[in-house]
């Protein structure tokens, strides 16, 4: 759990109009990065869009959620109004009781974490950088934040995906050759999937690799929005 | 015959904490575990100049984080508000921009309260330690980032990691559902949490139970914290209105 | 359609293992907990050069500890005597002096084998670190021994720890008494000892079970090993005359 | 758990025939060492003499007992033959399941023992010296011992008592200036208590107190017998 999903949130689209097509909703974006995730796969998702993650599933895939209160194998919420106070997900919302769960404790849950036995973990970001850096978890002005589970899961996953708005408020670039927000964890993220590309971090190489674009948005046009220089490594395709 | 461990009130359990005193305080955040029946009899008792332990911590009150719609929350903040605590290591005290800002939040900006925050399985393994007889423990986590700066780095097969140190207090304050007379205690759902590692890691452990039942009421194989970690025992009143 | 886990027999669930491998194996010491029927097929495989984690290791089969009377004792000296394994690590591999001499102590003896004697507490807090990501920690325990020859001392608050590292393995042997199809484990009474940490510090992870049942069959709250650790389940034929 | 139990347990005696009175036996040791064990508390009891102290422990006491193999509350044996594997205690035994038992893992099991949790623990040895080092798991001469949970007790319980016969074989001291053997912990015991004294350790200066003597036997006949210095503060009072 990090604080990025409220606050990539505040990103108010595109005030100068001048896109070449319309980006993705948060919902098109969750549904593409869940296209990734790995039948029977152990998964944490952050707070906002890597959430969303769950309601896109390709058919036949089933996964198990992780919640660092110490929650494995939950599904969907309770109603509202119906949930229990002691079925919590780590996002402080109620799932419902549903078989094969497990509850266990918070050392448990972090050893889980920090052992690196969590397959995939989709988080939000305030800034990445072109090598793989995470900043997720304050933002300078205010001073004071909160980690939560964010650094033990961005540092120890075995894969890490940001899925994000690409810019934040007035189109200022989240993807940076340096951070400069206080870290998460360096050199930790594998693939940043936004609103209008799907970038991989190549952290042997240093290379930010664009991988496919929103329908509509070149090379250039989504290089114009991010601050790190990004290759080419194949062919780009069209996200879907 | 041995001790009892079961206190009459709320506010007997807690009437020898001093000012002064370090608090752990259970649960996860949120209304499950918390044991919030505890939390407003040491409020109520008053003493000053204490340092909290917690970790989703104080964000309820205006996120909502964690109660049922038809209640007001109730949380860590509580302690800021009244002017008792000065510090507080948490993981998680910052609501999300869009939220008002918590009673840590303005203590802090207000300088009334230093505000540590620790990445939460640094936090629990922090308290482990301290219960397990561990004095430290190597972590990948935090490497390269605010919190690492002052640690002792160190390499073990090519990665580095920090040196993080355990973590005790005076007292704790937990939460579950169930104990018997003599201690042992049983959890339902997410509320363990911190709770258990918490039990092993203060001077004094008080716990607030729904039910005290008598030895033997536990199933052997749903202990989920030794006897031999529980100080006191508070029950609440049947039909208790909070969670 | 998540993995299937479920081997259709014990000889099938061991059969990748190399020699050379590294072999954790569950349980205490005695006949609970142990993962009997997975050990005899490892035997049957043959391969060598097997580096053992044990705790009480190979003492029941000359001194009755841990098995009932009836029984004929099986115990990890079984791959001393076919001469499969070259080492291992545990806590108590050496009976009384009234007893007649184990198979480890043997092997030790004619210089078949190495034995590295580690005190118990260090030993299961090796393993859980290994699969709580914990590269190193730092215990009383063993200070001022032999066991500390060779180790760094360190001072925390006037008291003088040694530094321990994690230990992992290529495959863990374990037992429980039921599993969901998912790999959820549940264990009865003292079965449990080194199971679950060493579900979680091996890279691959087989358990024996008496039985097998579908997603659901296990209570939530007695989940006592999490599916994610687990790889192969192999369930026992109904009957088995083994503990 | 240490190997103590059955090595002291090769003691044969005073085959010399010079004792002053006869030495205590191994019940009447344990007995002894059960009215030091203060109701409540949470007491881990080696294998030989330690473990017969539950049979004697006085009137309304009643302890809580743990076993290095994850048990804690456990009382009397199961009869023979009717044990249950999954319900074993660190000696290799099988309790009965009473009211009140928990059962736990390792893990758990050593968080008591390394943490400090444990009051008190009663040990065998094979020497203990003046400053309250304890040897009781290998005999040099084997080249292997096992340690078990003897050094993580040794070094971390609250109090620790040893309960052994006074001498080894031919009456050989084990009660000396330093010990030869290797160590289990250095200056952990509290006190110890033998077939013919009770001996208390002052670790903070360095002195044994001898406290009390079996019926017939003077100062002199127990330093006799031992080879550390032996002082006297307070009364000595006869073993009963």
């Amino acid at each position: 759990m990090s604080i990025s999903g409220s606050t990539s949130g505040t990103n108010s689209g595109n005030p100068a109009g001048n896109d070449p097509a319309p980006r993705l909703d948060r919902a098109a974006v969750a549904k593409r990065a869940a296209r990734d995730l790995v039948d029977g796969s152990t998964v944490n998702l952050g707070i906002g869009i890597p959430a969303l993650c769950a309601d896109f599933l390709p058919d036949g895939v089933e996964l198990l959620y992780h919640a660092e209160n110490g929650i494995l194998g939950f599904k969907e919420l309770s109603a509202p109004g119906e949930g229990d106070p002691n079925l919590m997900d780590a996002g402080g919302k109620f799932p419902k009781l549903v078989p094969g769960m497990a509850f266990f404790d918070s050392v448990e849950s972090f050893n889980l974490i920090r052992g690196g036995h969590i397959d995939v973990t989709v988080l939000g970001a305030l800034q990445v950088s072109r090598t793989g850096d995470l900043a997720n978890w304050i933002i300078p002005k205010r001073g004071i934040g909160s980690i939560g589970g964010a650094m033990d899961l961005a540092a120890n996953a075995k894969r890490v995906v940001i899925a994000m708005e690409h810019t934040a408020r007035g189109d200022m670039p989240k993807i940076v050759e340096e951070c400069t927000f206080p870290l998460t964890a360096p050199g930790c993220v594998d693939e940043i999937i936004t609103d209008i590309a799907v970038i991989k971090i190549d952290r042997a190489s240093g290379r930010m690799i664009l991988r496919e674009t929103a329908p509509g948005w070149s090379f250039d046009d989504v290089q114009a929005l991010t601050e790190a220089t990004l290759v080419v490594d194949g062919e780009i395709v069209v996200m879907s | 015959m041995p001790i009892n461990k079961i206190s009459d009130s709320f506010a007997d359990a807690v009437a020898d904490i001093p000012s002064g005193a370090s608090i752990m305080i259970g649960g996860f955040g949120g209304a499950g575990g918390q044991p919030t029946r505890l939390m407003m009899a040491l409020r109520d008792l008053g003493v000053g100049d204490l340092t909290i332990i917690g970790n989703v911590a104080g964000i309820s009150k205006t996120t909502g984080y964690g109660w049922p719609d038809h209640l007001d929350p109730i949380d860590q903040g509580m302690f800021f508000e009244s002017g008792q605590a000065t510090k507080i290591t948490c993981s998680f005290p910052v609501p999300g921009t869009t939220n008002p800002l918590s009673e840590i939040e303005r203590a802090w900006r207000e300088g009334r309260a230093e505000v540590d925050i620790v990445p939460q399985g640094t936090l629990i393994e922090r308290i482990r330690s301290a219960g397990a007889g561990v004095p430290a423990f190597y972590t990948p986590t935090g490497v390269g980032t605010p919190v690492a700066e002052g640690k002792e780095h160190r390499d073990f097969d090519g990665r580095t990691y920090l040196l993080e140190t355990a973590l005790s207090a005076d007292y704790a304050l937990i939460r579950a559902q169930k104990a018997d007379t003599r201690g042992n205690l049983q959890y339902t759902g997410t509320s363990r949490a911190f709770n258990p590692a918490m039990a092993t890691a203060a001077k004094v452990t008080i716990v607030e139970v729904d039910e005290i039942v008598e030895v033997g009421g536990i199933d052997p194989e749903r202990v989920e914290t030794l006897s031999t970690y529980v100080n006191r025992i508070v029950q609440r009143e049947a039909g208790d209105p909070l969670p």
